[in-house]
């Protein structure tokens, strides 16, 4: 089944469509493949240079996997991955080996969600925000010492720590540290693996401050991987909604939070709690359990809970389709429902 | 604004300050420090192997000197003053037929005595294997025939226990740790491969370690060991000993290092340094050996207590290290007998470093794994 | 759950077959073969055999085939009970290992069940009463117990024997049934004589189960498991026991597998010290007289015993934890 | 000097305050309780003079950021604190059913069966991680069986009927299956949910829910929600809910109670709390969370620096370095003291009279 959905515009920076991604089981003494985790399957999206587009849905959704297939940290099964380079020439990366992608690394970095596995233990911060610089060439070590102090100062951290070990540091500024390292290659596009989901309140609006500020210095492009559907509305252009391993919905973000198409986007809007004791609103309530990636329910993979489901959810796998609005939702009932988004309000405090 | 961003953590006493800029084998080192058994362990095993080093200069008899009329001499001890003079000395011994049983009995003769020194002559060695030299640690003053000294008495054969101790110390231990690095080696390779390649040759080395650990190793070496030409020389035996007990230790070294391998290979750290365009090489030297290195020490020390073991339960059983080579094994082999043990309990000495040395290593392998992880 | 005891009995077969092989190489090992043996020892009796006579003797032996052959050949007598002839001894292997192996597999088990006993409860406690005085003092005793090879065990407990009691703890049989036919007077006797042996051979194991069961349940100890089973009410004791324990078996019961060929190797040296009538002592003097058919057999037969004895730890490790009962169910 | 907080001003027997003040007497009363964790490095003072009410029916939401103390409070209540952790003072009050006095939970002896009654019988205990709450190798039947028997007195042959029932309730499907899987074969959500039934298994009075849908999924996290507050709803039971997570504390609770670095920095009506915060952390935290209603790609009001370490407790007032309204020479001298700035509502702060020690 094939979806041309985005017609690939001119500055998009990064184009996925129909990408892929299977995992094999083995099973048995012989370890043969006995079946696949469809982790990934058929997603498209396209992210506009400077743009933030983030992917949201709940575990096991492949938010995930498809933000790592993008890095090529990990094989693709199918479809395109095109990403711009900055010398203007446009390569699709699916294919690419380990060889052929080193020298894309640079132009595509990656913010970690751990900030403690992603930062190693035993290198300096000096030696870990310069390693990228080390092994792309930056031979003095003057030059690396300069560099590494203005990325420090760059993301909020006072240069003279950097002889320090990241066990000095706490996690919002080992994840400041991330971003630095991120940066060292003046990369074009950032993928942001729920980078702020492990850090306290209060260092979580830090950190999205600093995002959106190197964003806006930098004209750094974002794919932002989140299952917080706040944090998204608050850094996105636009929000891309994942159910089990395919896009359900994609759209501006104010578009899509005030006005969901897809009857998944609505249970999920209406289950986030809303920091207002004066707006405690009525749910939809999802029934039952996420399917299984094995062995996705038959039709749409989602009409097992959905309350919208008819006869033909239940057969007949929806295409993605554009709305007039330039939104892609993938239900057959789109047109016809009516749901309710979360609307605007006056913030408490 | 920055400034909002310092720890206060970082703003502390000086201490805290080391703290921040230590690297690892700072803070392992500081945190092995506390462990007191594990200081103490090493301290014995740093003991044990500057006897080895000077193991020759330690001894003052040749050790494989017999002397028929000398044998199952009870220990010398050394008086220091005569009369009140320092006078180091030995007190000789005098041997005669008990008239009921006809056995010799040896009691200290008050008369006799020999007078000892400091780097007194004795037997031609190469001292650390380089410089010809007759001098060792102590020794009888006069080189004379009749003036000996048995510090920890003699076997049946009449020959010097303490000098065997010390030229036996150096063969099981040099043995252990041949056998260790050999392990070692192995260790590594296999369980390298294991756990960066995965898959069907991760399955295949994880089985056949599975199917190694469940074969009764002794019954295993014996044979191996009795298969062992008779007329190979000492040096040929000592190597396939090395071989044959190193076949024990890899297999926990391997799974030590696939372990952290596929542990490794998960963290986040290792897939940034990835994505930063590292070599292969690069990740495995910089970001994944300095993270394992600590516990393959570990490893490592608690793989000696084993090996030791292995060589001096085989020698104990005649098919490892054999006359003329000395080792703790082939001296206990005179202990064998309960009825001689009871009548010259001195056989038993050499038992004492054996258990000694096994529970340094293993208070010292303890600490070590303790303090493997600093960050854990 | 059947996919657990496929692998598991495809495991011991496996393991089998690679004792099997590593058997009959030791047989293989040693320079010359059976026959020169054979015609040194006819030779030492003042009979000699003509070259057709040798040649006609490697034939019916095989000799003259390749190592696989030959150990096809040795398996499939064996496997029809027929060890072949012991040189030494000039009679058949099987007659000579006999009740030697029973009285091996007795010692062993026995060794393991006093190393259970012990070290359950002792790793229990060490652990719920971490750093009290008990438990540094199992734990020195555990390292030294540790460090203190069997063999020496087992010669300092005889001197003791020996010193103190002037009697010769050593043996499995009062002087009066050591040659007498079975009967249930020489179960018990040779019952009363177990414990020292036992307590030989399992003192390092024991030493190790301890920290292995401390150390498991250590890590227990702060599940959050146990913290709600605490807070629904449940006795200290019986959360202790009911819930961490349980889980801190696992590791506990799978080390016993290795823990086994372990023991029964150690079985060898001790029964040499204490004089023991196991397989150790024949299989020393059949590998000393290079009497390679018994010290073979001796050596496949304790394989067997081991993998026997690993299987059926792996059964136990089935049984006590769910959690393999549902590995591949899901 | 750590204020003393004088009980008389917090006397149990004066009316619950709050929505739900026709409740009558709080069924718990937490006074001054302090527990300390006593390591080689130095003592961690996680909770450090903590001091509240929850009355039946009421749902107390105890918020704040990663060592604020908020879940050793709650282990602290059911004395489950695991060593080096201790109970170092205070008063822990569980006011009994039908007149039956009150008892001081913090003063009764270790593993006695006053404790274990309360435990499970008067008090239930839902933790986040419904994996590792759960026993790997029991079947849920055979825990939510062990509580029920526990604190009932039904005859065998009945407990596994009301497991059965008690699943049910829960929103199990299939119970009668169910009851007989281990924790690794069910869902997150199902196993909360089992979680939940073992700790409502012997009616407790008061339910703590310490983090129970942290580590579920938005539309999980909805359902368990609901399922609390419906099951409160027929019971009437008291919830202390522990959460980081603003927003389900703006969903659920009543009465809220504010936690920085072991001590209580503001605490009062929810409505009042959200509208109306008087200590400059919760003013700026409240400030500082997303919000599905913001507008996009808008900077956040953030709250500068991090939680210092529990070990390195900044002097006087946990806050000052990170606080806005910083007072030099007031606020790093001393400790604020809890003080009334509004219908039921109390902050320490020294912006407020009374704060201080005079």
């Amino acid at each position: 089944m094939v979806d041309t959905i985005s017609d690939p515009s001119d500055d998009a920076l990064l184009d996925v469509e129909g990408l892929r991604k299977y995992f094999p089981i083995h099973a048995g003494l012989s370890r043969r493949v006995v079946a696949n985790v469809r982790a990934v399957e058929d997603v498209s999206f396209a992210i506009p240079r400077g743009k933030t587009l983030s992917l949201v849905g709940e575990s096991g959704c492949g938010k995930s996997t498809t933000s790592r297939a993008v890095m090529r940290a990990l094989d693709v099964t199918g479809g395109s991955i095109r990403f711009r380079r900055q010398s203007g020439e446009v390569v699709d990366i699916a294919g690419l080996s380990r060889a052929q992608m080193k020298p894309l690394r640079s132009e595509i970095q990656m913010v970690f969600q751990d900030p403690f596995s992603s930062l190693n233990p035993r290198m300096t911060v000096a030696d870990i925000i310069g390693e990228p610089l080390l092994v792309n060439g930056i031979d003095k070590r003057q030059d690396r010492v300069d560099r590494v102090a203005e990325l420090m100062r760059r993301v909020g951290l006072p240069a003279q720590f950097m002889q320090r070990f990241p066990h000095a540091f706490s996690g919002g500024q080992r994840q400041r540290i991330g971003i630095a390292r991120a940066l060292a290659l003046n990369p074009s596009l950032m993928v942001l693996d729920e980078p702020v989901s492990a850090l306290d309140v209060s260092v979580q609006a830090q950190v999205l401050n600093l995002l959106l500020d190197l964003q806006d210095e930098l004209a750094l492009t974002y794919l932002f991987v989140a299952h917080d559907l706040s944090v998204v509305k608050h850094i996105s252009d636009q929000v891309a909604v994942m159910y089990l391993g395919s896009i359900v919905e994609l759209a501006d973000t104010c578009a899509l939070f005030d006005r969901p198409l897809h009857p998944y986007t609505e249970a999920l809007l209406s289950a986030v709690p809303i920091p207002n004791p004066r707006k405690r609103s009525a749910r939809v309530l999802l029934r039952g359990e996420v399917g299984s990636p094995i062995k996705p329910p038959p039709g749409c993979p989602f009409h097992p809970r959905c309350a919208y489901a008819q006869d033909r959810c239940r057969t007949e796998v929806p295409r993605l389709e554009r709305t007039a609005e330039g939104r892609q939702v993938r239900c057959h009932r789109a047109h016809e429902l009516d749901l309710s988004g979360v609307g605007s309000m006056e913030r408490p405090v | 604004m920055t400034a909002t961003y310092i720890e206060t953590v970082g703003d502390g006493s000086a201490t805290e300050s080391k703290v921040l800029v230590a690297s690892q084998w700072q803070l392992m080192w500081w945190r092995f420090r506390k462990h007191k058994l594990a200081m103490a362990g090493t301290f014995v095993v740093a003991f044990f192997y500057l006897v080895v080093i000077f193991a020759d200069f330690l001894a003052y008899s040749d050790p494989n000197a017999s002397e028929a009329y000398q044998a199952l001499l009870p220990p010398q001890p050394i008086h220091f003053f005569d009369d009140g003079v320092f006078a180091p000395h030995v007190l000789g011994m005098t041997g005669k037929r008990d008239p009921q049983t006809f056995k010799r009995v040896y009691a200290p003769d008050p008369e006799k005595k020999v007078p000892l020194r400091l780097f007194a002559e004795g037997y031609s060695y190469k001292f650390l294997g380089l410089i010809p030299t007759n001098r060792h640690l102590i020794g009888p003053v006069g080189a004379l025939a009749e003036d000996t000294i048995f510090l920890f008495g003699t076997d049946m054969q009449g020959r010097d226990i303490w000098s065997r101790l010390m030229i036996g110390t150096r063969t099981s231990l040099t043995i252990g740790l041949a056998g260790v690095t050999l392990s070692l080696l192995l260790g590594i390779l296999l369980g390298g491969i294991s756990g960066f390649y995965g898959g069907w040759i991760d399955n295949l080395i994880q089985r056949s370690i599975e199917v190694l650990k469940s074969i009764p190793t002794i019954p295993l070496w014996m044979g191996l060991a009795a298969a062992m030409p008779r007329d190979w020389t000492v040096v040929q035996v000592y190597l396939a000993i090395t071989v044959i007990i190193s076949l024990l230790g890899w297999t926990e070294l391997a799974r030590v290092v696939r372990g952290r391998f596929l542990a490794l290979r998960e963290e986040d750290f290792v897939m940034a340094a990835e994505l930063a365009g590292c070599s292969r090489a690069r990740i495995i030297a910089r970001h994944m050996l300095p993270a394992f290195m600590s516990h393959i020490i570990a490893a490592v020390t608690l793989a000696f207590p084993a090996m030791i073991i292995s060589e001096t339960s085989l020698s104990f059983l005649g098919l490892g290290m054999r006359p003329p080579a000395v080792s703790w094994g082939v001296l206990l082999q005179q202990a064998q007998n309960v009825q001689a043990i009871a009548i010259s309990p001195w056989l038993l000495i050499p038992a004492i470093p054996v258990i000694v040395i096994i529970l340094a290593f293993n208070f010292m392998g303890d600490g070590m794994r303790d303090a493997a992880d600093p960050y854990g | 759950m059947v996919s657990y005891l496929v692998r598991r009995l495809f495991m011991a077969i496996v393991t089998m077959v690679a004792i099997s092989v590593l058997s009959f190489a030791i047989i293989q090992l040693p320079p010359g073969d059976y026959i020169t043996t054979y015609i040194a020892q006819l030779a030492a009796d003042g009979t000699s055999l003509s070259d057709a006579e040798v040649l006609a003797l490697r034939e019916q032996y095989g000799l003259d085939q390749s190592f696989l052959v030959q150990y096809l050949r040795w398996i499939a007598s064996v496997l029809h009970g027929d060890f072949g002839m012991s040189m030494e001894w000039r009679r058949p292997v099987s007659e000579l290992i006999g009740e030697r192996l029973w009285l091996t597999m007795a010692v062993a088990v026995a060794a393991i069940l006093l190393t259970w006993a012990l070290a359950l409860p002792i790793g229990i406690y060490s652990a719920v009463r971490r750093y009290s005085v008990a438990d540094y003092a199992f734990t020195i005793v555990g390292f030294i117990g540790l460090a203190v090879p069997n063999f020496l065990l087992a010669l300092a407990l005889m001197y003791f024997g020996y010193k103190f009691f002037g009697i010769n703890i050593g043996g499995l049989f009062s002087p009066a049934y050591v040659d007498a036919p079975w009967s249930l007077a020489r179960v018990w006797d040779l019952i009363k004589h177990l414990p020292l042996p036992a307590i030989v051979l399992g003192t390092a194991g024991t030493a190790e189960m301890i920290r292995v069961m401390r150390a498991n349940l250590l890590d227990e100890l702060h599940r959050p498991y146990v913290k709600t089973a605490r807070a629904r009410g449940l006795d200290e004791r019986r959360v202790i026991l009911k819930y961490p324990v349980r889980v801190a078996l696992n590791p506990f019961v799978s080390i016993l597998a290795y823990l086994f060929p372990y023991i029964v190797s150690g079985s060898i040296i001790v029964s040499l010290v204490l004089g023991l009538p196991t397989v150790g002592p024949l299989l020393l003097r059949a590998l000393l007289a290079q009497d390679m058919f018994l010290a073979g057999a001796i050596v496949l037969l304790l394989g067997i015993m081991t993998v026997i004895g690993t299987f059926l730890s792996d059964m136990l490790l089935l049984w006590i934890d769910p959690r393999i009962r549902l590995e591949g169910r899901s | 000097m750590v204020e003393e907080l004088t009980v008389k001003h917090f006397e149990i027997t004066e009316t619950a305050r709050g929505p739900k003040q026709m409740n009558g007497a709080p069924v718990l009363s937490v006074r001054d309780l302090r527990t300390h964790f006593f390591q080689d490095e130095g003592v961690t003072k996680a909770v450090d003079g903590v001091s509240f009410d929850v009355c039946p029916g009421q749902t107390v939401g105890i918020v704040g950021e990663s060592g604020c103390g908020k879940s050793v409070t709650s282990l602290s209540i059911l004395r489950i604190v695991d060593p080096p952790g201790r109970i170092v003072s205070g008063k822990i009050l569980l006011r009994r059913e039908g007149g039956g006095g009150v008892t001081d939970i913090a003063a009764l002896p270790a593993n006695s069966r006053a404790l274990r009654d309360i435990r499970g019988g008067e008090i239930g205990l839902v933790f986040q991680e419904p994996m590792s709450s759960l026993s790997p190798v029991h079947t849920i039947g055979s825990q939510l069986m062990e509580a029920i028997r526990l604190h009932t007195h039904l005859h065998e042959s009945a407990v596994r009927e009301r497991a059965i029932d008690m699943l049910r309730q829960v929103g199990i499907p299939q119970p009668e299956q169910r009851i007989d899987s281990y924790a690794a074969q069910l869902s997150g959500g199902l196993r909360q949910r089992a979680m939940i039934a073992i700790a409502l298994a012997g009616q407790p009075r008061l339910l703590i829910a310490d983090e129970p849908t942290t580590a579920l999924d938005v539309t999980t996290q909805a359902q368990i929600l609901e399922l609390l507050r419906s099951i409160q709803e027929e019971t009437g039971m008291a919830v202390a809910l522990i959460t980081h997570d603003i927003g389900v504390i703006a969903e659920m609770c009543d009465y809220v109670i504010i936690m920085y670095l072991g001590r209580v920095v503001e605490q009062g009506p929810v409505d009042q709390i959200f509208f109306s915060p008087k200590h400059p952390y919760t003013e700026a935290l409240l400030r500082s969370v997303p919000n599905v209603h913001s507008e996009p790609k808008t900077r956040l009001p953030a709250l500068a620096g991090s939680v210092p370490h529990p070990l390195h407790r900044p002097e006087g007032c946990p806050f000052h370095p990170r606080c806005a309204r910083f007072m030099p020479g007031t606020c790093e001298r001393s400790q604020p003291r809890l003080t009334e700035v509004g219908p039921d509502q109390r902050a320490s702060c020294f912006l407020y009279p009374g704060a201080d020690h005079g």
